[in-house]
């Protein structure tokens, strides 16, 4: 069942605007609600915009090795039946919405993780992952004894290398000697690297094995599995785009050092905010350190000791430009 | 399985063999002793470590119930490759006895249930409609992807952590290590010495950290043996795969057998489904199997549907799988060396036995093998990640003409109608 | 009477197929109702939403890719050998013919002749390899095929890398083969009603199909690989040399697998880049087997198919599970196979009965 | 109707109207049979007479649509072999009933596990009965090691380790060579004495009436008569049997000219153990001479056909047909070159069961006309030429749509004879042409062969039932493992003379 239960129109709605009220769709990348990181935080923004604007939401999941069609589907049914603002989560949506967005200008869309489309009634939901990531590398190689740690990245696209690029610095940055154990699940065109929990463990472990006390999993789901092997052999994990201390069993929490805060929720909230608002940016919206769009967790003091100290420098440095994490 | 009669060699049948079992101890003691030899040669201690030895453990248990399954089916003249929806069913109904029931015992009777409703399916339609196996068992992979996200979409989007593609996370069996074997192992393993280290390692991998699904994984694998060639009830179900005709004759009840079969058959990929679910991850995942089922076939072919021999080729697969994982491209790349000494050997044999043209040609694939291992220092990431699936097929093409498949594995088999 | 009715093969086809559809929506019924729906408004809802124009479009499109999907599988299932390799074929075809034909600029038609037969060739070679070794080593087309997507898989990561023939899209997250020019395309065609366009392979589609059924029912090639598929030994005796057939079918099962990501690849994304569907090699195999592996019931089955994957894009606003369908896809799978296998085997006995009794064999 | 010699003990089997029916068929019809206790009791008929479904019938393994079984005075109701052997009775099935990759143990205790289990005590129970009636079974071997006659001993060990008292032979000779009969006729009479009694089916009248003491004739699925062994000769026997006078295989002048058509030249085949199966093996059939080769089944005659037609590839050796070699060709090639072939198994070789008869009419014959033009098939060619066999062969089908699995054996028979025919071949291989077809088509096919013959055909004839290769050959080769051992006179040999060259008794030449 969808969210919320509410009951909504099949089609054959008119287009768009001119109705009293305010719809919210969203339609989720591959993976969809429960992924502990991507689309879980995607789905928190949507109930707070459901809890604290009180406004109607819907929210479709996508199948696995859909095409575009399916996805230029869904959201026309988004728009056609009323939804208003309609926000796409990953950059898999980008030629489906260049399509769906010319058809219906009334409606207000926007697209997280891409900025080619362009059009008027777009807005793209951009993060600098690198950023953070930065963040994180450094409080990894800070909190690594071995002088090892590693990086698990889910499927090898070139959005996760930007992760794994930004960890890098940041770490070299502590430590410039510091040996960076990098691993991916899958290869795109296969993306079961987000959700393969097996897997992630037993790279872990392996990173484990090999010398690593930290582990950075930019993997989705398969995080879960990372953060198990962590636990098993009492090593740090560092979790990616939701806080995943919040997520993690009782047991597993005093390993999860600190998390790479990618607001996809804050910027979905925002997004729809705006839209109510009538002050609603078209194009870039860019999320980063500056305006709290990109984030580490601090929900495990003890974990990071005074490690926020060196982190929130860091952190200003890149937010006053004088340190500019890489890219790629 | 399925070999169309296009006229491959028969396989050798000569009596004068070693028993399976021996058979099997030799072979395994060999591939030890290269994984020695390789690491000693090539430095890459990952080959033979504790934590390399747990993974393919791991790796290896839902490919080997898979392949446990196919035996168990097969053996009985049922071709199965419905396997891997089966242990979709048992993944899905793993998670949701577990999370319905908070408690893992539940998750995994569900889970070996939800595969055996799988198998029934499969046995209802070939053995009493007669559809062709093949057919049936494409119908059923296709049929529980669809059920199973129609049920957790019904189930588990409503429920804290849970989606339409995935369960919430599950409550988890406790683990068990043989005491007293971890440390000192751990240290002997650190020494890298000689076969003393390789030997800790294997021995702390596999013996630390055990689920209680694994170990009645292990234990299943010479309960099949004894049930299937040491009791009446596994003679009559060979014999149903072997000549069912003929164990109609003697009042054999063949379609109970095979029915009996295939949803054990069911039940043991379902298990692999628990074990994916529970053990390997902490939920169920839409997609989780990944082809586990099919490679678990594999293993079953590479182990001539003998389950000694079953469990070692599911401990092959899992052991490349491993390795990839974990070492990457440079354990990987290490393997070259041992593929191309390898095919060197048996091209020396085959020229041995005069096979004149075959030895050339493996000389002339190992003389290329041993180039690509000297020439690079890694393996493409991209294709390493499939260094199970390439294994697979290597093994089958060396290994498919010396296999013996039940007699009548596949055959459509009608009561009464018989010669 | 019934004798008529069950006498010719295409008629048992339709009856298994009509009963199986029944079967099916009955499960489905059954199904919706012990979860809370109503089974005949859910319906309703589907074919009030997927006969709209756009419907329409996007399930004539789907249906296209779907059957060449199917008719791949079905040239193997034909001579039962059963490649499950379409989707590693198709896939990897797609990915080669997408960079050829980004590679180079061409004259329109030869353009797309180019991007075709690179996907034709792709596919088939890909296939071969299964062929080889079932025939050579004796390895199981099955296990082989199966191992083949995945290293498929494998083989387009490797390739599909910006330092070899991708390139990174600017401002998306995405990677593909350079896009192919416009003289590589083929235009969609118009439907009233709607803004999406019908992809014009599916034109080729349909001649594919109707390619098919020549070859299958009118030449001697496709006599041999009938009688392999009826009884591979009476075939064997009658000259029929099992090996080349196997290398033959199977090489052309995957040539046809290579038309698969031609439709969206020359109608709709011109490029193959991470979000190229993928899956359709095995959705292939169901629907060749609901179609009996001819080329006019394949048609029939495909656009159930994707009439079934598309309307049921509404039920997630009615809040009810769209994963229904696949239910309804696998009942009407399993029980046409099923059914088709009882009303075969009645048929045949009053075949013989018929046979008997108009020679006036049966004493009383 | 005298049937018992013993009036102390009633009948042991009484089978009182069975009646059952298959698609198209009826099977049997009104069977009305008692069987005394202690007595071999043969069952005659000719193929597809019904004597196997009925046996199949008493053995529980199908269900008779109308009829009564009663077993030592009692009626029973027999669902499943199971309910049989629970009754004593034992069957051994006319084909060999064993899993080949299962041991001879493990091939006897199937099914009968309760009695010694499955281990060692049920190996020494094994041991001694074959001790017992001297037959000579191993149980650790695997079956797919034994030969012909260690199966059938394998048989009957499986029902004797049931406790069985009453045994059903179906056919049990037809794969035995005479001194294995010898041996087989004395197990029964020992366990005739020990009180067990034996329904025993046989085409071989010989050794019905040496063996038997009662013989029921079967006719068209009904019970025509029950004798004496005493009381009739052979040929009566037979004349019963088919209710009729019986057709005579025989050739008027010869036709043989000295143009030959088929020469094999050291021909050798072996198997994947390297054994060879057929063994340096020279002929030549000339034009218009028809080759009868004899020999008991399984000594290489059918790897002999395959390796002619090219389904089996030859070790060493050459085949030629004319002036053409023959040797590294493909199967089609050397169809098209003039062989016709009569497969000795049609359902496996020789029809596609499920198509239409015209459809069946192509196979093997796809390069040809009629039925091609170019690479397309020619439909109509194909139809109308059917039709043309379908009248001049006699083949009784309401038309050529119906599917082959339609017709009768008989028919499925005549049909591929004259498809076979067609295309004017030059060498005709028949291997085993009459087999199950009634005795009005055997005179046809017959007669069909002897045109052929006298048109200049090159035949090679392989067949099981004797007097058709004597009658029909105008030259006999005697095979024995894969060797050629001997050659025969048709004009002089009698069907004894040929039974004990080919087990060898006598090697070398018989007059
Ligand atoms: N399972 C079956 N289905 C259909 N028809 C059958 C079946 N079994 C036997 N028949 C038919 O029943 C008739 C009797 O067959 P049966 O095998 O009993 O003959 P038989 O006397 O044993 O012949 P033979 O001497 O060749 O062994 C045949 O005409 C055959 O066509
Ligand atoms: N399952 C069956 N379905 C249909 N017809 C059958 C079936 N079994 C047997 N028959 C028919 O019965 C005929 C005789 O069957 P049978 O098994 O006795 O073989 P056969 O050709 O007589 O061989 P043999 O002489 O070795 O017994 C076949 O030619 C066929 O027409
Ligand atoms: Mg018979
Ligand atoms: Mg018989």
């Amino acid at each position: 069942a969808g969210c919320g239960g509410k009951k909504a129109t099949t089609g054959g709605g008119s287009g768009g605007d001119g109705k009293k009220t305010v719809k919210v769709g969203l339609a989720y990348d591959v993976g969809g609600r429960g992924d502990k990181s991507f689309n879980d935080a995607a789905y928190a923004g949507l109930q707070k915009v459901q809890s604290e604007l009180k406004l109607d939401v819907k929210d479709l999941e996508a199948k696995e090795g859909e095409s575009d069609n399916d996805k230029i589907q869904r959201l026309d049914l988004l728009a056609k039946s009323g939804y208003n603002p309609v926000v796409a989560v990953g950059f898999v949506y980008a030629p489906a919405l260049a399509k769906v967005a010319k058809k219906y200008p009334n409606t207000k869309f926007a697209i997280v993780d891409d900025n080619t489309v362009q059009l008027p009634n777009v807005t793209d939901l951009l993060f600098a992952e690198q950023e953070g990531s930065y963040l994180v590398g450094a409080a990894a190689a800070k909190k690594s004894k071995t002088g090892n740690i590693g990086f698990v990245g889910g499927v090898q696209t070139p959005l996760i290398k930007k992760f794994e690029v930004g960890y890098i610095a940041g770490a070299k940055k502590i430590n410039p000697k510091i040996k960076v154990q990098v691993k991916y699940i899958s290869q795109p065109p296969d993306f079961t690297g987000f959700k393969d929990p097996a897997k992630g463990k037993t790279i872990a472990q392996g990173m484990y094995d090999q010398g690593a006390d930290v582990v950075y999993a930019a993997a989705g789901l398969s995080g879960t599995g990372s953060l198990q092997a962590a636990t098993a052999d009492k090593k740090w994990f560092i979790g990616v785009d939701s806080d995943q201390y919040k997520t993690a069993p009782a047991d597993e929490q005093p390993w999860v050092l600190t998390s790479m805060l990618k607001r996809v929720d804050t910027a979905v909230f925002n997004f729809v905010k705006s839209v109510g608002d009538g002050t609603v940016q078209k194009g870039d919206v860019r999320f980063s350190l500056k305006n709290d769009g990109i984030d580490y967790s601090t929900s495990n003091p003890a974990a990071l000791g005074d490690l926020p100290t060196t982190l929130n420098d860091l952190k200003q440095q890149i937010i006053s430009g004088a340190i500019t994490p890489p890219e790629k | 399985m399925i070999e169309q009669e296009v006229r491959t060699p028969a396989p050798d049948t000569g009596g004068a063999r070693p028993r399976g079992a021996t058979r099997g101890l030799v072979i395994g003691l060999g591939v030890f002793v290269a994984l020695i030899l390789l690491r000693l040669i090539t430095g890459e201690t990952d080959i033979t470590s504790s934590g390399t030895m747990g993974a393919t453990l791991a790796l290896a248990v839902p490919i080997g119930m898979a392949a446990l399954g196919g035996l168990w089916s097969e053996r009985s003249g049922v071709v199965n490759i419905g396997l891997e929806g089966m242990m979709t069913f048992g993944t899905w109904g793993a998670a949701f006895g577990a999370y319905f029931s908070g408690n893992p015992w539940l998750g995994l009777l569900c889970g070996v249930i939800g595969g055996a409703l799988g198998g029934l399916l499969h046995a209802i339609a070939t053995v009493t409609f007669g559809v062709d196996h093949i057919v049936s068992g494409v119908a059923i992979t296709i049929l529980a992807p669809g059920v199973t996200r129609y049920l957790s979409d019904l189930l588990f989007t409503d429920e804290q952590g849970g989606g339409a593609t995935q369960s919430p996370p599950l409550p988890s069996f406790p683990t068990w290590s043989v005491p007293g074997v971890g440390k000192p192992l751990g240290s002997l393993e650190n020494h890298h010495w000689i076969l003393i280290s390789d030997l800790a390692g294997l021995v702390r991998g596999v013996l630390t950290g055990l689920s209680p699904i694994t170990l009645i994984a292990i234990l299943l694998v010479p309960a099949s043996f004894f049930l299937l060639w040491r009791t009446a009830f596994g003679l009559r179900l060979r014999s149903c795969g072997e000549n069912p005709i003929a164990a109609e004759s003697l009042g054999v009840k063949v379609y109970r057998m095979k029915y009996a079969a295939v949803v054990i058959s069911g039940g043991l990929a379902g298990l692999g489904g628990v074990f994916l679910a529970m053990v390997a991850s902490s939920n169920y995942q839409e997609g989780q199997v990944n082809g586990r089922g099919y490679i678990g076939l594999a293993a079953m072919i590479f182990g001539n549907w003998r389950p000694g021999m079953v469990a070692g080729g599911a401990g092959l697969f899992g052991y490349a799988d491993a390795l990839q994982l974990r070492g990457g491209a440079g354990a990987v790349h290490a393997m070259l060396l041992l593929i191309g000494i390898g095919l060197l050997a048996l091209a020396v044999w085959r020229g041995y036995k005069g096979r004149y043209v075959a030895a050339v040609i493996s000389a002339v694939v190992a003389v290329g093998v041993l180039l690509w291992f000297f020439l690079t220092d890694e393996l493409p990431r991209e294709i390493v990640t499939y260094s199970p699936h390439i294994t697979t097929l290597l093994v089958l093409a060396f290994a498919a003409q010396r296999l013996r498949m039940p007699a009548a594995d596949g055959m459509r088999y009608r009561k009464g109608e018989g010669a | 009477m019934i004798y008529r009715v069950l006498a010719k093969s295409y008629t048992r086809t339709i009856v298994a197929a009509l009963v199986a559809l029944i079967f099916s929506i009955a499960i489905t019924s059954i199904v919706l109702s012990v979860s809370g729906f109503n089974p005949p408004s859910t319906f309703q809802a589907m074919f009030e939403f997927g006969k709209e124009p756009d419907s329409i479009v996007n399930t004539v499109n789907r249906a296209a890719t779907y059957y060449l999907s199917a008719l791949a599988v079905a040239v193997g299932f034909r001579m039962n050998l059963f490649n499950i390799g379409v989707d590693g074929q198709y896939r990897l075809a797609a990915m080669l013919a997408a960079a050829a034909g980004g590679a180079w600029a061409l004259p329109v038609v030869l353009h797309q002749v180019v991007i075709v037969v690179v996907a034709v060739v792709v596919g088939g070679l890909w296939a071969a390899i299964a062929a080889f070794l079932k025939v050579t080593r004796g390895v199981s087309e099955v296990i082989s095929t199966i191992m083949l997507n995945f290293i498929a898989s494998g083989v387009i990561a490797f390739l599909l890398n910006p330092s070899r023939l991708a390139t990174k899209v600017a401002g998306s997250n995405n990677i593909g083969t350079k896009p192919i020019s416009s003289s590589g395309r083929m235009p969609g065609i118009t439907y009233p009603g709607s803004e999406l366009k019908v992809y014009s392979f599916v034109l080729v589609a349909a001649l594919a199909g109707f390619a098919f059924w020549f070859m299958v029912n009118r030449t001697r090639f496709g006599y041999d690989l009938r009688a392999t598929g009826l009884s591979q030994s009476a075939a064997v005796a009658s000259g029929v040399d099992a090996k080349r057939m196997v290398v033959v079918a199977m090489c052309m099962s995957g040539a046809i697998a290579g038309l698969v990501g031609m439709p969206q690849l020359l109608g709709g994304s011109y490029s193959y880049s991470l979000d190229f569907p993928t899956g359709i090699g095995f959705t292939g195999i169901g629907i060749a087997l609901l179609g009996r592996n001819s080329p006019v019931g394949i048609a029939f089955a495909s656009l159930l198919w994707a009439f079934l994957d598309q309307s049921s894009q509404i039920l997630d606003f009615n809040d009810i599970p769209k994963e229904i369908v696949a239910i309804t896809q696998a009942a009407v799978l399993l029980s046409v196979v099923v059914v088709y296998e009882i009303v075969n085997r009645v048929g045949k006995r009053i075949d013989q009965r018929h046979v008997a009794a108009q020679l006036g064999e049966v004493p009383a | 109707m005298s049937t018992t010699e013993s009036a102390t003990t009633g009948p042991a089997v009484e089978l009182h109207g069975i009646t059952k029916r298959f698609p198209g068929v009826v099977a049997n019809h009104d069977i009305e049979i008692e069987v005394a206790a202690g007595t071999v009791h043969a069952i005659v008929g000719e193929n597809g007479a019904g004597k196997s479904t009925l046996m199949k019938i008493l053995y529980g393994m199908q269900r008779p649509d109308e009829g009564t079984i009663k077993v030592a005075g009692e009626e029973v109701s027999l669902h499943s072999p199971a309910d049989a052997i629970a009754r004593g009775i034992g069957m051994v099935h006319q084909h060999f009933m064993l899993a080949d990759n299962l041991s001879v143990l493990e091939n006897v205790v199937l099914g009968a596990e309760k009695l010694h289990g499955i281990g060692g005590k049920a190996r020494r129970r094994i041991e001694e009965i074959s001790r017992q009636y001297g037959l000579g079974v191993e149980p650790g071997r695997l079956v797919e090691q034994l030969g012909v006659g260690a199966r059938q001993r394998v048989e009957i060990l499986k029902v004797l380790y049931r406790g069985a008292k009453i045994l059903i032979l179906d056919e049990p000779t037809a794969v035995l060579v005479p001194h294995e009969v010898e041996e087989l006729f004395g197990n029964l009479r020992d366990l005739k004495r020990e009180g067990l009694t034996v329904i025993f089916i046989s085409h071989k009248l010989d050794e019905v009436l040496s063996v038997a003491d009662t013989i029921t004739v079967i006719r068209r699925g009904t019970t025509v008569d029950t004798v004496r062994p005493g009381d009739v000769t052979a040929r009566q026997l037979a004349e019963l049997m088919v209710g009729s006078e019986l057709p005579v295989p025989e050739l008027r002048e010869s036709t043989v000219t000295d143009v030959p058509v088929l020469t094999l030249r050291d021909v050798t085949v072996r198997d994947a153990a390297g054994r060879a199966i057929v063994d340096d093996v020279s002929l030549t059939i000339h034009e218009g001479e028809i080759l009868g080769i004899a020999g008991v089944e399984g000594n290489g005659q059918a790897e002999l056909v395959e390796a002619i037609m090219g389904m089996l590839p030859v070790d060493s050796g050459v085949i030629s047909l004319g002036e053409t070699d023959l040797t590294g060709l493909a199967t089609r090639r050397r169809r098209e070159a003039g062989i016709g072939f009569i497969p000795e198994d049609r359902h496996r070789h020789g029809l596609l069961l499920e198509s239409p008869l015209w459809e069946n009419r192509i196979l093997g014959h796809q390069t040809r006309p009629p039925n091609v033009k170019g690479g397309l098939i020619d439909r109509q060619g194909a139809r109308r030429d059917t039709e043309r066999i379908v009248r001049e062969y006699d083949v009784r089908t309401p038309g050529i749509d119906v599917t082959a699995s339609s017709l009768s054996g008989g028919n499925q028979q005549k049909l591929i004879v004259g498809r076979e025919m067609s295309d004017a071949p030059k060498l005709l291989i028949a291997a085993h042409p009459t087999r199950g077809v009634d005795v009005g088509a055997q005179s046809a096919i017959w007669d069909h062969l002897r045109h052929a013959r006298a048109d200049g055909l090159a035949v090679l004839l392989i067949s099981a039932d004797l007097d058709e290769l004597i009658g029909m050959s105008d030259t006999l080769r005697v095979i024995l493992r894969g060797r050629l051992v001997g050659e025969a006179d048709p004009a002089t040999t009698t069907p004894d003379q040929l039974g004990s060259l080919m087990t060898g008794a006598g090697e070398g030449s018989a007059a």
